[in-house]
């Protein structure tokens, strides 16, 4: 079995991105993928605890961010960077989660065999 | 020789993408290197829509890529839920709508689950998106 | 006088910075969708409120997202506002 | 009380637009004024397509649009050339293409030719592009 | 007849923009509307006269600005600021047209009645 | 050794700028569709070779769009060369 790192590039609500990187994580993982998901530019915003997508009717599909430990995804990997640049801060995320740097997010990416994004 | 998975998630119409795939597609073929698949994702699923109509003079990439995966017998697989959700429907999927005979997505194209795409990694030395 | 609106991500899209300067300082500017995340940001929102003095954000999009505007010259409007306001201006361009 | 053109150049996936449209256009409506009706180009015209089928707890855009402009009765209106490139075809254009049954554009979306939007833009106090 | 001014942003190949923009243009100028036609953003890389998209299969779209002086589209505007950014010069363009400053720029669009921008 | 390869207009999207902190001097930068318009202007492609010896454009892109590079840094490919390129290095990241 290969390695998987799919990458989040794109806010919660715009698109459908947030939700097709789920279907994708979800079902790799349960195809015993070994799975990694990163959250970088504006992909950190679908971590944002204070969403309320109902307000809009639109489904909230962050909420299956924690279902990932339960398919053995662990390696949660997000942008500090991104975040930075965007005002947020740590606590105000979702879901448990490592912060890295730009060249331990590289890092990380070096030992994926394959790399999915979805904008 | 290698094999390459090739993963499309853009667009047929607002990027350049599915194009560029199949450049990419036809070079490597022709240095002698093999397809695993094709994987259609996200937008990407519309380049299967079989009622695609385009003008005489445009560029209608449809037709392009059945023909070279029939030529070089490939797989062009699409995910079923990201093309249902964008009115892709196979011929299965209108069965079960009780209008069997109401769909847009047919062969060479095959509706498949994500769980193909992971098959499809696992078999490639290389995958590629467009 | 022209109403501007913006539905993009301002991190991730430069259309905003492209069009502010073709904006008058008599039109308006409305943040909508993707584009509220700049509320978040001074450096995004700060060029934007020199500008012009009519700047609106569509509280629904923030409230969604989960952004607040802590700006006061800043103007959060609903949907009935963005009606009203879209004739308020003689037009609407959506960049 | 105005009367306002709705124009929809963004795919209802891709963007938030689709969406935003329809909460302007039910607030306009709520607050007295009047839809000339709604003209759907570019990737716009994806929102037409009757073939989309959404998970059952995902938001669905075409039934609120068909619900809204039937309760208010203003027209629905689908760039033709528009369409066909994205695999959009009326019964008109299904017939033409010797399968009279394969259409995937149907009431209360009328695909039709630009010139109506040139129409409905003269007729109408204010548009707006989403 | 009211004024309708549209608005290319996007490059001449990466999506279907350009054509939609010639076929807006011709269409509403054919029913007698009164167009004016702008390139800002990006937009302005579908006047490089340079370009070949036949080399990528593409039609050639851009041709067809030569035919707006036949359906009386004569306001043909282009951002300067856009061109400079983009290291382009009006020598380099394919049609021609008047060059505005963003000023400029926001007093052209005030006088339309209508504007329709395609990205 | 990843090749990170770029599509859209680095003038009017800035996941070009955002992802370039991200890689590695060892790894590749491979510049097509939309993102060769970079290659007209130094304020955006100074960056990238000073990130990376390794950087490469893809020449049926810049002949579509009428681009010249003038950059000797920038190594023109051809498709066939963008195959070769994708099994030089380890993986491909489509930014």
């Amino acid at each position: 079995m290969k390695s998987l790192a799919i990458i989040n590039q794109s806010g919660p609500i715009t698109n459908n991105a947030g939700q097709e990187s789920v279907d994708l994580v979800l079902a790799s993982a349960s195809f015993g993928q070994d799975v990694s998901v990163f959250f970088v530019d504006d992909g950190v915003f679908q971590l944002l605890n204070t969403q309320k997508p109902e307000e809009l009717a639109h489904k909230h599909f962050a909420k299956s961010f924690g279902a990932f430990e339960f398919y053995d995804v662990e390696n949660i990997f997000v942008c500090k960077e991104s975040l930075q640049k965007r005002g947020l801060e740590k606590a105000q995320l979702n879901v448990s989660c490592q912060l890295l740097t730009q060249t331990e997010l590289n890092a990380q990416l070096q030992k994926s065999d394959n790399i999915i994004t979805l904008s | 020789m290698a094999s390459f998975c090739i993963i499309v998630t853009s667009s047929p119409l607002e990027s350049q993408g599915c194009y560029s795939a199949y450049r990419f597609t036809q070079a490597a073929l022709e240095a002698g290197h093999s397809i695993t698949g094709v994987f259609f994702y996200q937008s990407g699923v519309e380049l299967a829509n079989s009622f695609q109509t385009m003008l005489s003079d445009e560029l209608a990439m449809y037709p392009k890529w059945c023909e070279l995966a029939q030529k070089h017998v490939f797989p062009l697989q699409v995910c079923v839920t990201a093309a249902n959700r964008r009115g892709i429907l196979s011929e299965q999927d209108a069965v079960q709508n009780d209008t069997p005979n109401l769909f847009n997505l047919d062969a060479p194209f095959e509706s498949v689950g994500i769980g193909e795409l992971v098959s499809m990694l696992n078999e490639s030395d290389r995958s590629i998106q467009f | 006088m022209i109403l501007h609106k913006f539905s993009v991500s301002p991190f991730s899209q430069s259309n905003l910075i492209s069009a502010l300067s073709r904006i008058d300082p008599n039109d308006g500017i409305l943040l909508m969708e993707d584009a509220v995340y700049g509320l978040n940001s001074a450096l995004i929102f700060e060029p934007i409120i020199q500008r012009t003095k009519n700047v609106y954000a569509l509280q629904p999009d923030c409230v969604a997202r989960g952004i607040t505007c802590t700006e006061q010259a800043i103007t959060l409007i609903d949907y009935d506002g963005f009606v009203a306001l879209s004739l308020e201006y003689d037009k609407v361009i959506s960049w």
